[in-house]
């Protein structure tokens, strides 16, 4: 049976309850309503209004009731409802849940998720296609995770609960109704452990999210061009899981990274820093990187030509010399 | 320091009972001139005939999303009527109607909602603000703009519209605050539908109305009756004028109810009764107005604005059918004053997948 | 709905006067017994001479920086004494004195000014969160723990500290919401000292008196002579009860004055005369309750407190002097539960640096 | 006769209420106190408090006031008193002040700077010592200058207040007591260029605002090690100078970037990342990072750990691998 990436997060949330009653769940819409998205669908019937409920309308609000609410004991699920209306709980998130631990020297710790639905694809208008994640990954103190397919949006979801330290976990909105057979058993890998998703020996493609799908895609529609690609899926965003990326970027000497935040300043910038300092010498070609334009996120009709697809991909795979002439990009 | 005169009415403001009736629970406020209710009573048909054009065009996919106003037909159009040309107009997504009755053109107005850009219209030259979506947001910026215009000596003032769910906003007490402090000719107009999105007033907010924020502020308040269309008109002249005339900024609640969903792509039934939409479908704000105006409004007049409605409609529906041309070139151009380097590559990449 | 509830009385709580003797200004109120009083007295002499000890440690740069209580000493010990030992305080950097009074350990309240650690005490031991310097994001953190002691059936409550400057921000606002819609046994307790660094109370806020915030919120609310430690007591006694029984959260605004600068930092005459420090000097909480209590506080108790407040003195200049042992290494341990990957590389480097 | 940073800034600003008065100055006890850094000092009696003036205490108050201002035609300046304070508005910063010339397709502009002293060594407590910057580079939209000198902080100023873009000008509060000779000319490159502050030829020290310094210091002592180091100073964090900073790397081959924020998705990974993607084959060693610990800032008495010194970069640059033997860094 399929169960869709939502479906999944509703199981995750519901186990998560049924296994530990300090798990509480709150936010807008996440009661009654069952979310904008529904991945709160049922849970407050099941499980009562003690257990997931509706708050005011005030993001910071929840967030810092919800710190609150750890400092007391309970592990609070809470969610924004969209990328960009989790802006207002910014300071909140940056001052207190990043830091709690570290001020108090580990005397308070502050076990809570801040689910947020980010990066479009969807349609939606202004401020609701944002891809946030660079903002909480440059932060210390906080886990930002993204699960790229159902299956780790279960797994994922409960190691989030489960983790002592606050995660921000970040659901590739885009894919909330796509699906795949899950199992519901928890025998992934751990919470920071990136995965290959495919395995292929001339280059790999490093991508989280929304993405995982669309550099799959490439992968197959890449054989057609004779390039055998890897695929990463990272699943952590922070901290980084250097040992898998770096073994397979060393296996294939090129890589790509794929997100469809701005690139400026993106996540991929991370990425490639990174990997290039480690597999400077194994390297035949610079890591490029594949990103959204460093546009405001474009209206509906327009947001295709914004977003990373598998043309752009494929075009810049090309670009990685496979020439052994070494061609210098223009400043 | 005066306390009194700084708390809202005890209770909301009517000039007209739900069955059309005279209600006399308006304490000092004047009733708007017979002719300003028959604008009103106009621009609420058509405002209501919008909507449901609006509605339907979202099933044909001809919106990607839109945010009925169905219901709040008479706060919108006062909030509109209430305003003179050179003052501003501080909409969320879900005053479509407001902009209409400010006469905004359907495609002007709807550009946001259809997809093809972020907003439809010249805000400068219409005195209307983008459609505001991250909430509260636009309480500040309509505070600043009300302070601008009071340093240029400008005689404008601005209407920002809020709903009750974005009152919890940390941004709508600081715009209070700032107004207040800065005596900014601000009118802070809440139409409290009762729901944000499915979260009811009840756990919105334990304050007796919203409008008793206003002393917390030292600001003037009041609640009105948003389904009278008299009463929000009477109360927004006045709130208009008190901000007009220096005395600084008021705080309007305006107690009324959202009949749609909360868009398109809402389920209400999840969340509430059939009985509760069908009582509120009973104090219908337009019904209300022509009941009221009785001999005043003949019988012609409605059909000329029902007629004019059903006109509009169909010019909404022939803009709305017509795709617009969008060039993608054009994401490039409003980031900076100029394109920076990187988009001056950006564009050339995009262009290039264009031309292959 | 009963709005009068709602609303603080029309002027600030007093049962003391200037000048020491008994003022009828104080309602329903119950007086605190004597030993109460006698209790807080002894407190205030205590925290007064500990700011003073802290002040001067600034200058012998023992201190990295130090905000005074000065004048505040009424408001902060009763916020201490008005809790019970499983209660919980969330104070703000002004509010070291509240944490003496609580019977924090002055090695433990002064770690965070002196430059050592962000906090050094343990708040689930001390049920003392660390003091706050992003304003008024700690009143969200009360009603957030307040709601969870409720959630658990433990008898529990919490009361926030905040300042006249930091109730302008969102952060309060939503607080109160969230506090009242969830009926959280919380206090928030604003400090009104006139001043937020060199801004005065009149352009921080046009309202009569911020507790009139209370009722647009549905919140119980109060003011009070914040220089009236019998009245400040009375008050919090009651606030604190209110929560206690679970009828839901309470805003109290105590009217009181910053005797000295922001922090040793700052240079008060820059902003304001000294005329204004000298008029609020004369109405100082400590001698005020002093002549109060009169006959019943004999001159040797009066001798005893003194006493006591130079040897605690003592205690502060002696942990203050002996420099405390700081590992560089123990930056790394609580970013995470378990340091990552990364940064036991960055441990190493810094290990291998101070090793080099 | 020196002048200081926060005196340049100081007349930069009356030098701009001179030329233009739509210019105003606001924000948290900018006015009779003249800052808590006394940057404007001395401005509301000079000028009245109808130019320079003290508002109530709430970030994102004042940035959606100013949003307001400028819609109604003035050019604001305001005051975020430390970076920390700054995340109460990132919401209107990130959704409106970046966005409100793109929402409206150019018929709205919002030319207002946004000062925020920013970073640490000045033994400030928590939440007064972050470095920010990531937060605004990654939104598009925005202009992010920071000045490493006094003659930089007064003409980067009269820049961002005179240009048609919300510009983000982080002050390194480090900095503000240092001194130089300054002209008030204008005569300086361009708001959106970066200069070389020194030539050298074995390797490129790329630093910014309050790196410079120290960049400069270590360029010295690394002589004593045989190193001739040149030193770019960005000056533009947001758009980035590809021109001058490729130019460099290509002459000498090799780079270091040096940064205070944390490390992990700091800046100093979108440097590394477009370097190495367009110098590629001119460089000898992966472009490497000096950069804060990826921990919150810590307290006064520690925070000489996490700060990047004169040691810390020339251990840096001894790594760049000049034994022509590769070495290869571990994972
Ligand atoms: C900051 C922010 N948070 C959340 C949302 C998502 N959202 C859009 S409308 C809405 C409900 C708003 O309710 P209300 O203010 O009562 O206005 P109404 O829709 O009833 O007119 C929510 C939660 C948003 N747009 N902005
Ligand atoms: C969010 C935030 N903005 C600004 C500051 C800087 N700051 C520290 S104390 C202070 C004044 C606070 O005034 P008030 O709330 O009245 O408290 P008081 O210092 O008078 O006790 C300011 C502006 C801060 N700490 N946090
Ligand atoms: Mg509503
Ligand atoms: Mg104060």
């Amino acid at each position: 049976m399929t169960t869709t990436m939502a479906q999944a997060l509703n199981a995750g949330l519901r186990d998560a309850l049924k296994d530990d009653d300090r798990v509480l769940v709150f936010g807008e819409d996440v009661g009654t309503l069952g979310g904008v998205f529904r991945v709160t669908d049922g849970i407050t019937a099941d499980f009562g209004e003690d257990r997931c409920f509706d708050t005011p309308l005030a993001e910071s609000g929840i967030v810092g009731f919800a710190v609150g609410m750890a400092m007391g004991g309970f592990r609070p699920v809470v969610e924004m409802q969209f990328d960009a209306f989790a802006y207002p709980a910014f300071e909140q998130i940056t001052s207190h849940v990043a830091k709690l631990r570290n001020r108090t020297r580990g005397a308070l710790s502050l076990p809570m998720v801040i689910r947020i639905p980010y990066a479009g694809g969807i349609g939606g208008v202004e401020h609701h296609c944002d891809s946030s994640e660079v903002y909480y990954t440059h932060t210390p103190g906080l886990r930002v995770v993204t699960p790229g397919t159902a299956q780790d949006a279960y797994d994922l979801l409960r190691d989030a609960i489960e983790s002592p330290d606050p995660v921000v976990f970040l659901e590739p909105k885009a894919r909330y109704w796509s699906g795949e057979e899950v199992t519901f058993t928890r025998s992934g890998p751990a919470m920071d452990k990136a995965v290959v998703r495919r395995t292929g020996k001339d280059v790999t493609l490093i991508a989280y999210g929304p993405m995982v799908a669309t550099a799959l895609e490439t992968a197959e529609a890449a054989t057609a061009e004779g390039w055998d690609v890897e695929v990463v899926d990272l699943r952590s965003l922070s901290p980084f899981d250097d040992e898998t990326v770096t073994a397979s970027v060393r296996r294939t000497g090129r890589a790509v990274v794929v997100h469809e935040a701005a690139g400026f300043g993106g996540y991929g910038a991370e990425v490639v820093a990174r990997v290039t300092e480690q597999c400077f010498h194994q390297l035949h070609a610079p890591v490029l990187r594949v990103t959204g334009l460093d546009i405001p996120y474009p209206a509906p009709k327009l947001e295709r030509h914004m977003l990373p697809d598998v043309d752009r991909i494929l075009d810049t795979i090309a670009r990685l010399q496979w020439a052994d002439t070494p061609v210098v990009a223009g400043a | 320091m005066a306390v009194e005169t700084l708390l809202p009415s005890a209770s909301p403001v009517r000039f007209v009972a739900e069955d059309g009736t005279r209600a006399d629970q308006h304490g000092d406020y004047a009733e708007p001139t017979k002719d300003r209710l028959k604008a009103a009573y106009r621009l609420m048909v058509l405002g209501r005939r919008f909507d449901v054009q609006a509605t339907a065009l979202t099933k044909q996919g001809r919106l990607a999303v839109y945010p009925s106003s169905a219901g709040q037909e008479a706060c919108q159009v006062a909030a509109a009527l209430a305003l003179q040309d050179n003052d501003w107009l501080f909409p969320t997504y879900r005053d479509s109607v407001a902009l209409v009755a400010r006469g905004l053109k359907p495609g002007e107005v709807l550009t946001l909602l259809r997809g093809d850009a972020h907003c439809g219209y010249n805000p400068t030259e219409t005195r209307v603000a983008p459609q505001c979506t991250p909430l509260a947001t636009q309480t500040l910026h309509a505070a600043g703009l009300a302070h601008a215009m009071q340093r240029r000596g400008e005689d404008a003032v601005a209407l920002a519209l809020i709903g009750d769910g974005a009152t919890s906003e940390g941004d709508f007490h600081e715009a209070l605050n700032f107004a207040a402090v800065f005596k900014a000719p601000v009118v802070f107009f809440v139409q409290n539908n009762r729901y944000a999105i499915s979260v009811p007033f009840e756990k919105q907010s334990a304050a007796p109305a919203l409008a008793y924020k206003g002393i917390g502020y030292g600001m003037r308040s009041e609640q009105v009756d948003g389904n009278d269309a008299v009463a929000v008109l009477a109360v927004l002249d006045d709130a208009v004028k008190h901000a007009r005339e220096g005395k600084g900024p008021v705080l309007v609640e305006a107690h009324t109810y959202r009949i749609d969903a909360h868009t398109n792509a809402d389920d209400a039934t999840r969340y509430r009764d059939a009985d509760e939409v069908a009582k509120w479908r009973e104090a219908d704000p337009l019904k209300r107005l022509e009941t009221y105006l009785g001999d005043a409004l003949s019988q012609h007049e409605i059909e000329l604005c029902h007629a004019e409605a059903e006109e509009f409609a169909q010019s909404v529906r022939d803009t709305l059918n017509a795709d617009a041309e969008l060039d993608p070139m054009s994401l490039f151009d409003h980031v900076y004053a100029e394109p920076t380097r990187q988009l001056q590559r950006q564009r050339a990449m995009v262009r290039a997948e264009l031309e292959a």
